[in-house]
């Protein structure tokens, strides 16, 4: 056996899908055993894509054909500078598993302990799947993965209401799902492969098909239910306020960002194909400009901290479709910059509102009056997060909406820039209204006053991912320059 | 000539670090106090080194962070950045001292130093910011600190205060977000320069686009008249924030924003082509007038002083928007004038209410018997306002006067008059009836220090408290900064040696910009 | 045999899918939600199918007397995998409704929306 | 809202049919589809894999790791029930005054959801022990004749239904033992992590098998043990999402 690092690209979704049904067996003994395993698993997991993104820096894409059969005979997966998206993947689940040891104290019934981390593992495994396959086919199957995890970690905590919200994802996401599956059948009859670049390659030798451009626009529209852009959102408010918190952060940070991978990926077969997609990509931006301002105003009616959150979610992927949709560099440099801010944002908003929610059990603004000064640590985690997500230079949000608005100006999009820098304000109502009851007001309830500092395993993870807020704001150069040649691909491809 | 050098990033970074141990002394009075002003003193000794060297020539330059060509987190002391920190570290030391005293009592002192030391780092920042990025980011850095110094009484009235604040501030901050974004992709660089960055080849309407996004952005700070909605409603905060913060730090931070689009983003020339600056002064003129007129009708002291700040604001952004080298030089020295004698006035009127719990101009009949000091402080800032000669506005008016000859607006100089008598109209009479005003026998609300002693001065202006009419100075914390204004303000007339701030520098700042062969090279 | 422009297998997969999708926004009942979209699923499973179908071919095992031609053995793959991918949305989705039934005592769209 | 659902169908009909109207005709050998990499396979599938069923070889080696996903997916499917609350705890209050709107609710955990007349339960036991025996040779013979790991686990899992249909679920429990749930129902995920893990030790790719005739044997071992895996697997999993569903 000669080791190589592209198979190792093959053990970065296996291993923390492997690790899921172990998880089972080790929580038989004891269940808060299977929180340290999965919290080992995912540091594991985190480890390797670390070493694989070095590797990519250093060598270029790291490429595995698995069962050695080459693509488009088998199934490929590419390490390539969007691939490494699984390296912070992993990373905010090494940080969200620790928060959830104590979290689920108080919110999941010893048993379903075990349940609930190995859906976690495979929640990460299927989004790390997703993110390196290059195989159609394989790509419908891990967003599954993802999909069938989330529905069941949606529901994991609550009663009813929760089911509801569940079903109600369960529902638009199978829809979104079978969409997927139907433009990857339409694709395949076409052309016979199911490898991404193969299927473009046979696309763009043979006539142009309203077939194919109807299996684009499929998966397109499918992927836009995954990322709840704004007509298509309905499901995403209850569901991830209703989640308890580690999974809110993990479903608004990270699962959304499926539909924007997914959207990436139609870009590339587009591209690839010379399958002109300018109407939609039109529409795009239109919805993503939309979403931007409908996303914050409807946040600013919500009493619910997590709803807020939430809402605040759809806004943000309103900034990621638009950069994406307007198809210039420094756009689409700054969308994929911020897939990764906001998530980096909202998982440090939702881990820090459920510090505050598990500490004082409350979890309306008007409950939660004063508690600025009984939870000043998580309190200022918070505000951080508040700052990041409404783009205050110089947090990691300012970064990304910087070279989005830049993108909209440098390609005369006016408009669309002045939508993107001004719907930003209406979040920031928001945010007032939040900061102001946490440190300007008066405590009205006795859970508040009495409240003290989670444990460290909470804390810790916030304020971690809080100074990352800060540091990658001042230094998020370094992530432009690493995605900036993924994108000069990107759109060469889609320019020719 | 351009030197590498760490101190245009120390100066912001020490007043950053100094709010960090503010907050982390938190209790211990002694150590909140002494971080405070240490920070104060040192930030000033820093930027004061640089004189020298900005005097004889030197450009201090320090790049921090690169995010992409031509977009750069980077710190550049020229000449007016230099006499803008001048003003506002010099300022600090001395509202440092002053809001010891005057909040001795409040509460959460260690959140309003810690946050009073952030705004004063951002402004700085803003005074070196070597591009729009760098200044965009301090000025939202500025708005977001400035909040809780606002909001600080906790009061459902400083909450709305608060709020109306940041609509106003983040509104700003988003059009100059919007403007440095256009003027990013038409000039592809953000770096000021002397003769600006943008050229005709951008296009006449994408011009006017980002001028008009930039100067609303700037304008919204700098309360020029249909935005100046924030700044009366603001004065809810404590005095010493009123101070710096709306008379000088953030109103200030405005203009500066607005002469750097001007003379730096733009360039004299450029705009003189295209006409842009006749609006902005014209729309400058108008705010003076109304401001003034507004601030007639004020009777609460710190409300008529907020449209006063307003009208002097725009006589800054008039000179600016002459473009012409000597109203450009009025512009400056105006930063350091108007800022000397508003936070003289700002002084005063906090220390009578802190000893006689007075806020309304009609209720001053006497005080000037009880508060000799402060009161003959205050009427020198007044007559600093009217313009008389030997007071710093005279400089200002001076200079404006012969810069608006140049550019042959002569209906400026009527502007200049009206103003002059108008600001004549709300001060006169407030020390008018200062020194010579009955006290009406009415039932006056208490200051917030009588009674209670808690230093020397207070005990004495305690015991003559009874007898109305009887001298009840401020203690000495409060006086002695007012005092140091006053005199500065009288330097500043009288003199182009003012240490620390002379006008030399200004001189400098203008040559550089108009590019005309300066004193000193 | 070609109706309305399409091969009438390709119209069977067009109707199933319909009558599916029509059962899932049209039916308040979520069991009847459910059936719809099995009835999707199965229709796009049947496109795939007759997508990899060649007229007179065996089915893909090659053994002793079959041939020449043989349907397209990846086709297949796909509709059993997808068939299991249903088969657990499906179980997913029932213990959902489950729940659902257990908390509001109904599973009626129309009657969920009114309670908290 | 009612307009508005046929409107959805209506377009969603018209797009659809636009769609397939242009594709090439089914059924033809020389379409694009046939010719491609499906092609390859049949040619060269039975060489290169030793199977004689195709599709348990697309399955198997040549997309070997959409079959592990599948795996995962199953797995995760039985995860996410197990994670829900127990659906029997209903509000107290909510019982009488609202009827059941479906027949969901049971009456009781020991007893049988369905009435099961004599004959049909002499029947399951009956035909049970034959129906595993299939299950068994579809698992075993599954490479070279119909069959394979899923269908093998898909009749598994229906005799083990059938069982607690007739003979209660505390009966049919017994066939899964308590302890060894956990073991069994891992089985799928970890045979391929193991088979893929010895794959790429033995041919320096992550679920490979080695290609020579020397190795027949060893390859044979390899398919039967990721087919047993997947099975016995997969039966486990349908019948704990069976019980999980109603008690």
């Amino acid at each position: 056996m000669t080791f190589s690092w592209s198979q190792a690209v093959a053990w970065l979704p296996v291993l923390p899908l492997a690790a899921a049904a172990l998880v089972p067996i080790v929580a038989q003994r004891n269940a808060r055993a299977a929180g340290g395993f999965t919290f080992v698993v995912t540091l594991l997991t985190a480890a390797l894509a670390v070493a694989l993104t070095i590797r990519l820096v250093a060598e270029g894409p790291l490429t595995v054909h698995l069962g050695g059969w080459v693509a488009p005979y088998g199934i490929e997966l590419r390490f390539d500078r969007l691939g490494a998206w699984s390296a912070p993947l992993a990373t905010f689940f090494a940080l969200v598993v620790p928060f959830a040891w104590r979290y689920l104290e108080g919110s999941v019934p010893r048993e379903r302990w075990a349940a609930f981390y190995a859906l976690m593992l495979l929640n990460l495994g299927g989004l790390i799947g997703f993110s390196l396959t290059v195989d159609l086919f394989n790509l419908f199957l891990a967003m599954e993965v993802v999909s069938i995890s989330s529905y069941a970690l949606v529901a994991v905590a609550g009663r009813g209401t929760a089911a509801w919200a569940a079903l109600k994802y369960l529902l638009l996401g199978s829809v979104s799902s079978l969409l997927v599956l139907f433009a990857v059948a339409l694709l395949f009859a076409l052309t016979g492969s199911l490898n991404l670049f193969d299927v473009a390659a046979r696309l763009a030798a043979s006539e142009p098909s309203p077939a194919a451009t109807l299996a684009l626009a499929s998966l397109a529209v499918a992927f836009v239910v995954k990322a709840a852009l704004f007509p298509l959102h309905v499901w995403l408010p209850d569901a991830h306020a209703i989640a308890p918190s580690p999974v809110s952060a993990v479903l608004s940070g990270l699962v959304v960002k499926i539909g924007i991978v997914g959207l990436v990926r139609v870009m590339q077969l587009a591209g690839e194909s010379g399958i002109a997609l300018d109407v939609f990509s039109e529409l795009l931006m239109l919805l993503g400009a939309v979403a931007i301002v409908m996303g914050a105003f409807l946040a600013i009616f919500q009493d619910d901290i997590k709803l807020m959150l939430a809402y605040s979610t759809i806004s943000n992927i309103g900034y990621i479709v638009l950069g994406l949709g307007l198809a210039v560099p420094f756009a689409v440099s700054g969308a994929l910059v911020h897939v990764f801010n906001h998530a980096l944002i909202k998982v440090t908003l939702f881990l820090a509102a459920g510090s505050i929610i598990h500490q004082t059990g409350l979890r309306t603004l008007t409950d939660l009056r004063g508690v600025g000064r009984t939870l000043p640590q998580t309190c200022a985690a918070m505000t951080l997060g508040a700052m990041a997500i409404v783009g205050l230079p110089p947090t990691a949000g300012f970064i990304s909406k910087w070279y989005i608005g830049l993108g909209a100006f440098s390609a005369g999009r006016v408009a669309y820039g002045f939508a993107l820098v001004f719907g930003a304000l209406f979040v920031f109502i928001y945010y007032v209204r939040m900061l102001n009851t946490f440190y300007f007001q008066r405590a009205t309830r006795e859970e508040v006053v009495a409240a003290v500092e989670p444990p460290w395993s909470m804390r810790g993870p916030v304020i971690a991912l809080a100074a990352a807020c800060l540091i990658v704001g001042l230094f998020g150069g370094i992530l432009l320059a690493f995605i900036t040649p993924a994108v000069g691909e990107l759109l060469a491809a889609m320019g020719s | 000539m351009e030197v590498l050098d760490l101190r245009p990033l120390l100066a912001p970074l020490v007043s950053f670090a100094c709010a960090a141990l503010v907050v982390v002394a938190r209790k211990n009075v002694f150590w909140r106090r002494f971080w405070s002003l240490c920070a104060a003193v040192l930030k000033l000794v820093v930027v004061l080194s640089m004189l020298p060297g900005t005097l004889a020539g030197a450009v201090y330059h320090t790049p921090v962070i690169t995010l992409s060509p031509g977009v750069s987190i980077a710190f550049r002391a020229d000449a007016y950045g230099l006499f803008f920190a001048l003003v506002t570290s010099t300022l600090w030391v001395v509202t440092t001292i002053y809001a010891i005293g005057y909040m001795e009592r409040a509460e959460q002192r260690a959140r309003f130093f810690g946050f009073f030391a952030v705004c004063v780092s951002t402004t700085v920042g803003i005074a070196f910011a070597e591009n729009l990025l760098t200044l965009l980011i301090f000025f939202e850095l500025l708005t977001v600190a400035t909040y809780p110094l606002v909001v600080h009484a906790e009061t459902p009235e400083a909450l709305r205060a608060g709020r109306i604040y940041l609509t106003y501030t983040m509104a700003g901050g988003a059009f100059v977000l919007a403007g440095s974004l256009m003027t990013l992709s038409a000039a592809g660089t953000l770096s000021f320069a002397h003769a600006g960055i943008l050229g005709l080849d951008a296009g006449r309407a994408t011009l006017a686009v980002i001028f008009m996004a930039l100067v609303i952005g700037f304008g919204v700070k700098a309360a020029i008249m249909p935005l100046h909605g924030w700044l009366p409603i603001a004065m809810v905060a404590p005095t010493p924030v009123s101070a710096l913060l709306h008379a000088v730090a953030v109103v200030k931070a405005g203009v500066f924003g607005i002469t750097r689009v001007i003379y730096n983003v733009f360039g004299a020339d450029l705009l003189g082509e295209l006409g842009f600056a006749s609006y902005l002064g014209a729309l400058a003129a108008c705010t003076i007038l109304v401001a003034s007129v507004m601030a007639l009708r004020q009777d609460q002291l710190k409300r008529r002083l907020a449209y006063s700040t307003i009208s002097q604001l725009a006589v800054a952004v008039l000179a600016a928007s002459l473009l012409t080298p000597l109203a450009a030089l009025a512009a400056v020295v105006h930063l350091a004038n108007q800022a000397f004698a508003k936070i003289t006035m700002f002084f005063g009127t906090g220390a009578v209410r802190e000893m006689t719990g007075k806020t309304h101009a009609s209720q001053l009949a006497g005080i000037g018997r009880q508060m000799p000091y402060t009161m003959g402080a205050f009427t020198v800032a007044a007559l600093s306002f009217v313009g008389l000669p030997l007071f710093a506005g005279f400089k200002t008016k001076w200079y404006l006067s012969l810069g608006a000859l140049h550019a042959d607006a002569w209906w400026f100089l009527v502007v200049m008059l009206l103003s002059s008598l108008l600001n004549a109209a709300y001060w006169f009479p407030i020390i008018h009836r200062a020194y010579y005003g009955q006290r009406v026998a009415q039932p006056e609300r208490s200051g917030r220090r009588q009674g209670a002693g808690l230093d020397v001065d207070r005990d004495a202006a305690g015991a003559t408290a009874a007898s109305a009419g009887g001298k009840r100075e401020a203690p000495l914390v409060l006086l002695v900064p007012t005092l140091i204004c006053a005199a500065y303000v009288i330097l500043l007339g009288t003199t182009a040696a003012v240490p620390g701030m002379p006008t030399s520098i200004a001189l400098i700042a203008v040559y550089e910009t108009f590019g005309l062969a300066g004193p000193v090279r | 045999m070609v109706l309305f422009g399409v091969d009438v297998d390709y119209l069977a997969f067009v109707v199933l899918f319909c009558v599916g999708l029509y059962m899932l926004v049209r039916k308040s009942n979520l069991l009847k939600k459910l059936l719809g979209l099995n009835v999707m699923e199965t229709a796009v499973f049947a496109f795939l199918v007759t997508a990899g179908m060649i007229e007179g071919a065996d089915p893909p095992i090659r053994t002793a007397g079959t041939g020449p031609l043989f349907a397209n053995p990846i086709p297949h793959a796909m509709v059993l995998t997808g068939i299991v991918v249903a088969v657990s949305v499906t179980a997913v989705a029932l213990a959902l409704i489950v729940q659902i039934h257990a908390h509001y005592g109904t599973i009626e769209v129309d009657e969920l929306k009114g309670l908290p | 809202m009612r307009w508005l659902g046929l409107a959805l169908v209506v377009v969603a009909a018209a797009t659809l049919m636009l769609g397939v109207a242009d594709l090439p005709p089914h059924g033809a050998p020389d379409a694009p589809v046939h010719t491609h990499v499906g092609a390859r396979y049949l040619e060269r599938g039975v060489a290169e894999t030793g199977m004689r069923n195709l599709v348990t070889a697309v399955l198997l080696v040549y997309r070997g790791f959409d079959t592990f996903l599948e795996v995962v997916v199953i797995f995760s499917a039985l995860v996410a029930v197990v994670a829900l609350p127990r659906g029997r705890a209903a509000r107290p209050d909510d019982g009488d005054d609202r009827p059941p709107a479906a027949s969901l609710t049971a009456e009781g955990p020991a007893q049988q959801l369905v009435s099961v007349s004599p004959v049909v339960a002499f029947v399951v036991q009956l035909l049970g022990p034959f129906i595993a025996v299939f299950a068994l040779a579809s698992l075993y013979r599954g490479h070279v004749s119909p069959g394979g790991g899923f269908q093998s686990a898909a009749i598994f899992g229906a005799l083990f239904i059938a069982i607690a249909l007739v003979q209660g679920r505390e009966r049919a429990a017994l066939l899964v033992p308590r302890g060894a749930r956990v073991w069994l129902q891992a089985l799928g995920p970890l045979s391929f992590a193991l088979i893929g893990t010895v794959g790429w030790i033995l041919t320096g790719a992550f679920l490979g098998y080695p290609a020579d005739a020397a190795a027949y044997a060893l390859r044979e071992a390899m398919v039967v043990a990721v087919e047993v895996g997947i099975a016995v697997g997969g039966a486990v999993i349908l019948a704990q999402l069976f019980m999980a569903m109603e008690g």
